[in-house]
């Protein structure tokens, strides 16, 4: 604890005297973030710049960003695989759901609820080059919305589709698919995740170049990664793969 | 031209690729994909290492190139010695892949993808030109790292030593995000070679000289440096052996590799009139970490924590070579990773052998066990002579090429601390093949409780060592040597340093497109006469610290220091508590040391 | 600055404080969502919706139920083993 | 008054680490590791935010409109992505040392010494 004292209180002063150093908030120049800015509409035609600074720009950021999700899902999925023998047996006494007047209209309203959060979650990944929003937030609203269904107790219909394998492909399709649209920038215009599609009329749906297309595909990505991550800290043996027992 | 952009993309893509088709390919096919886009990166990497040779090679991604001088994409900046590391990485990763194939503690296909995702993650830091782009590759390969040290979840250690590792790491690239928000806040940019050239615009003071401690705090916690160590141990030791291939082998020097990319390319401008304090700070550093990971070293009964603060202690060595701030610093520094590289993930690749052979890992309890194995001691014995740097290894230039330079420097003494560590990391290795392989030295009375075996030997031992398994270890034995016999590799690496240290060329290179003008090859290196005689004593050193740590176990003129010693280490293992809240309070008062040394140094 | 940014900041910096000094990870959940959505009003008073957006999804979702199920699922092994003994 | 935003990304930042050094269990470790990370992103907004100037979005604006660095706010998306992955890590780590140590204090953790 002592040392921790010690080290706090070095630790803030020299923080203090690094950051004096920083331009009075409010003050900031930042040629580059102004550049970037001011580059977005005529170059790009999409309104957004924090989205085509993310996707375009600065697009190697992002790719690395979407394999960090990527990579958490496949270790959360690793440091629990020694779980799931025991939650049988934990889950076990747990007595079996039978559906309540309660819970049926619980289920009826979560599942209710689950299509216009879907197409939230749809509208926000789309519309990330234009408005605030984008793959990320989009695909973690879609990720609530198979949560709802979940949590409604209608567990029966995901279990059908085999989520958690089902999932895991989404999250390595979504971000193979970020890896391969910046393979075809090498192909068809010159560099990795250049642009190489007609950018479009600015506030357009279909605008922004490639940048609509990176988005859907981080959209699945994080779907399918944050699902499997909160399936897997869910305990439930609803989300059964094919070769568990 | 799409060299370095692939080198990442491929194992991406392998790893997106093997979780999309997860369940249809199988053991082998997960296998045979994860070494094919090894080996393909390999050959990307060796590709740009011959054609960067004295040069630069820029990459703008989304075809942004900078526009009146003022960067707008994220740029790859590939420099021989970037390109080299990414190289020895990749070349190591084919090794581990290789070690694992028949290895049953891992599990298809998630194994392979992580080891993708970790290969992608320390190319793209390897062959990065912009800070931010380098932390998140930075995070890619801490991210894979931490599930990778956990990969044995079913052992207590595993989960402790991965919790440890994470919790730790992750503050480190916290201080480096911070870092990072300064100097984008004195700079507004995050290009490295644009960043050198408006820091040196700009008067020194205290956001400068912090925001250079925070990202150097940041990148010596991944490299382990003293006080910032504690996590190594407890993740090497529990992370599977082919992991600590390499973790070991290369993930520990890629935070110096850090350290000494921005110093050059972007600090050195702005804070190269004080280079000669900073000089000090980093080599006592160095020395510290060099010293207590020896001791550490020598002190271990588990093979793997073994290894691990032999780890340890090379970093230290090596960030005395880097904090020479020199190019012959930086040139002696990379022939001995390179070449220690090898040495320790032959090592490792050996303890694998020997894990596989007698399922234990504990010095002790292996006593005379390894009689029957002469080949698996033969292996330990080359590796005990790299550590020893004893011609012709090329970790023996690199000593020598640091030990000129510490004396050119006016550091002469701290080749002690040089011999010392080789000295202590050979002879902790000698004494295990002597009791391991020779049965020498008395049995254990007592087999300390928590170090005990990996899995019990019941389980049917197997009775022979696959060649798969054996020969990565000799080729990369073998490597380690070619490094040292190869006419030719001390003009490269000197070449090579001299342009790493060059950050007004790199920015003009990167910024201007102006390929820098061709060095005249520097000039081939031989070890004068005492470097032979330093060897010498090393060798000595550890042969004497081997014997006496078997055969005199306490003579009665030896009990009272003895003692003390022994109080001195239990203290210092006591440190090493595998408690994460005593790990972190070090690691602040780690940064505040290193932050006020800076502070004291570069004002 | 304009006077809601300095009331958010304050909120900010005494919500982390709280967060950290609730010491059962349940209720620590609850302010870290609270604390989760202080920082996301204070990104938006800083213009940075998308930011602000990414931090309500995260902060005070995705996190806090990530705590609870972690919580649940230790919770739960220790009934269990408690009903074994 | 400038100088607020500065000083709570400072605070955050040591607050979060005072809190992990002294936790007794290793889900409300997670936490405090998270309150760090928070400070990072109130740093670099506050960084990258212009006195009076709009969010770079150009749906509502016109493009003369002085607008705050986008800049920033893609770095701290990053961020935020970085904090969500860490955080499932660790907490699935910590699930994981529950059912190997039967405890969640860090104190009680004992498989690895010297």
């Amino acid at each position: 604890m002592s040392v921790f004292g010690l080290g706090a209180a070095g630790t803030a002063a020299l923080l203090v005297w690094g950051l004096a150093g920083l331009p009075s908030f409010g003050d900031f120049e930042g040629a580059y973030g102004q550049l970037l800015a001011h580059l977005t509409v005529p170059e790009r035609h999409a309104t957004s710049a924090v989205a085509v600074s993310t996707f375009d720009f600065r697009g190697l950021d992002t790719l690395g960003e979407e394999f960090i999700l990527f990579t958490a899902a496949v270790g959360v999925l690793v440091l629990l695989r020694g779980q799931r023998a025991d939650e049988t047996v934990a889950a076990e006494p747990m007595h079996p759901r039978r559906p309540t007047a309660d819970s049926r209209t619980l289920r009826s309203i979560a599942t209710a609820l689950a299509a216009p959060v879907l197409v939230l979650g749809a509208y926000v990944v789309s519309h990330g080059h234009l408005t605030p929003g984008g793959g990320f937030q989009g695909g973690v609203i879609l990720m609530t919305a198979f949560l709802l269904v979940y949590l409604a107790g209608s567990h029966l219909h995901l279990a059908a589709i085999r989520p958690l394998s089902a999932m895991e492909g989404a999250e390595g399709v979504g971000a193979a698919g970020f890896a391969l649209i910046g393979v075809g920038g090498i192909i068809l215009a010159g560099a990795f995740l250049e642009n190489f599609l007609g950018f479009g009329t600015t506030g357009n749906l279909v605008s922004g170049g490639v940048v609509p297309l990176l988005n859907v595909s981080v959209g699945i990505e994080v779907m399918g990664a944050i699902l499997v991550i909160v399936g897997e800290l869910l305990d439930q043996r609803f989300l059964v793969r094919k070769g568990d027992r | 031209m799409e060299t370095a952009p692939l080198a990442v993309a491929i194992p991406l893509l392998g790893a997106g690729g093997l979780a999309a088709v997860a369940t249809r390919l199988g053991r082998a096919g997960a296998e045979a994909v994860a070494l094919a886009a090894a080996v393909a990166v390999t050959a990307l990497c060796v590709a740009l290492l011959v054609r960067t040779g004295s040069g630069l090679e820029v990459y703008w991604f989304g075809g942004w190139e900078p526009r009146a001088g003022t960067a707008i994409g994220v740029s790859f900046a590939v420099d021989a010695i970037g390109a080299g590391l990414a190289t020895l990485v990749s070349a190591l990763m084919i090794a581990a892949l290789v070690v694992m194939w028949r290895y049953r503690e891992t599990e298809a296909p998630h194994f392979q993808i992580l080891m993708l995702l970790f290969l992608a993650g320390m190319v793209g830091f390897c062959l990065s030109g912009d800070l931010f782009n380098l932390f998140v590759f930075f995070e890619l390969m801490s991210v894979a790292a931490f599930a990778l040290a956990g990969f044995k979840v079913e052992e207590d250690e595993a989960v402790e030593g991965s919790l440890n590792f994470a919790v730790t790491n992750t503050i480190g690239s916290f201080l480096v995000l911070t870092g990072i928000a300064l100097v984008y806040g004195r700079t507004g940019t995050l290009n490295l070679a644009q960043m050198g050239g408006a820091l040196e615009a700009h008067s020194v003071d205290g956001l400068v000289v912090m925001a250079f401690a925070l990202l150097a705090a940041g990148f010596l916690v991944k490299a382990a440096v003293v006080p910032f160590h504690f996590w190594l141990a407890d993740a090497y030791a529990v992370a599977p052996t082919p992991v600590c291939l390499l973790f070991a082998g290369a993930m520990s020097e890629l935070g110096l590799y850090a350290v000494a990319r921005i110093w050059f390319d972007c600090f050195a401008g702005a804070l190269g009139p004080e280079a000669d304090s900073l000089r000090l700070v980093l080599i006592v550093a160095g020395s510290l970490t060099a010293l207590l990971g020896a001791g550490m070293c020598f002190a271990q009964d588990h093979l793997k924590r073994l290894l691990a603060f032999a780890t340890i202690a090379y970093v230290g060595v090596f960030l005395i070579g880097l904090g020479l701030l020199t190019a012959e610093g930086i040139a002696g520094a990379a022939i001995y990773v390179v070449a220690d590289g090898l040495g320790k993930a032959a090592l490792f690749a050996t303890v694998a052998i020997i894990q596989h052979r007698r399922r234990r890992v504990s010095e002790l309890a292996l006593r005379g066990k390894g009689r029957a194995l002469p080949f698996t001691g033969a292996l330990l014995a080359l590796g005990a002579l790299s550590f020893a740097a004893l011609p012709p290894f090329g970790t023996f230039l690199g000593t020598s090429m640091l030990e000129d330079e510490l004396v050119a420097t006016g550091y002469g003494a701290v080749i002690a601390v040089l011999i010392a560590t080789s000295a202590l990391t050979a002879g902790a290795v000698l004494r295990v093949i002597a009791r391991v392989f020779l049965g020498w030295g008395p049995a254990a009375d007592r087999p300390r409780a928590t170090e005990e075996e990996t899995k019990p030997e019941e389980e049917g031992a197997p009775d022979s060592t696959p060649a798969i398994m054996f020969v990565p270890a000799a080729l990369l034995l073998a490597a380690a040597l070619a490094i040292g016999l190869i006419p030719g590799t001390t003009e490269a690496f000197r070449t090579a340093a001299e342009r790493f240290v060059d950050g007004p060329a790199y920015g003009r290179a990167v910024l201007d497109g102006v390929s820098p003008t061709g060095l005249a090859t520097a000039s081939s290196y031989s070890a004068p006469a005492h470097s032979y005689l330093y060897a010498a004593l090393g060798l000595l050193g550890a042969a004497c610290a081997a014997a006496i740590s078997l055969f005199v176990p306490g003579g009665r003129w030896l009990r009272t220091p003895a003692r003390l010693l022994g109080s001195a280490g239990t203290a210092l293992r006591g440190l090493h508590s595998g408690h994460v809240g005593d790990y972190v309070a070090w690691l602040v008062l780690g940064v505040a040391l290193l932050g006020g040394s800076f502070a004291l140094a570069l004002t | 600055m304009t006077g809601i940014q300095a009331v958010a900041l304050v909120v900010v910096a005494l919500g982390g404080t709280a967060v950290v000094l609730a010491r059962d990870p349940a209720r620590q959940a609850l302010v870290a969502g609270i604390f989760g959505f202080s920082l996301a009003i204070l990104f938006l008073t800083f213009q940075a919706p998308d930011v602000a957006l990414s931090q309500i999804v995260v902060g005070a979702v995705a996190l806090p139920a990530m705590i609870i199920y972690a919580l649940r699922k230790v919770q739960r092994r220790e009934q269990v083993e408690r009903g074994e003994r | 008054m400038s100088f607020l935003p500065y000083a709570v990304a400072a605070w955050l930042f040591l607050v979060g680490l005072y809190g992990i050094v002294t936790s007794r269990n290793l889900i409300h470790l997670v936490v405090c590791l998270t309150v760090v990370q928070s400070s990072t992103y109130v740093l670099l907004l506050a960084v990258g935010y212009r006195e009076g100037a709009s969010a770079p979005i150009y749906a509502d604006i016109p493009t003369s409109r002085p607008v705050v660095d986008p800049v920033v706010a893609t770095l701290t998306l990053t961020d935020v992505v970085v904090e969500a992955t860490v955080a499932a890590l660790l907490l699935s780590l910590a699930v994981q040392a529950h059912r190997r140590f039967g405890t969640l204090d860090p104190d009680e953790l004992g498989a690895l010494r010297g």
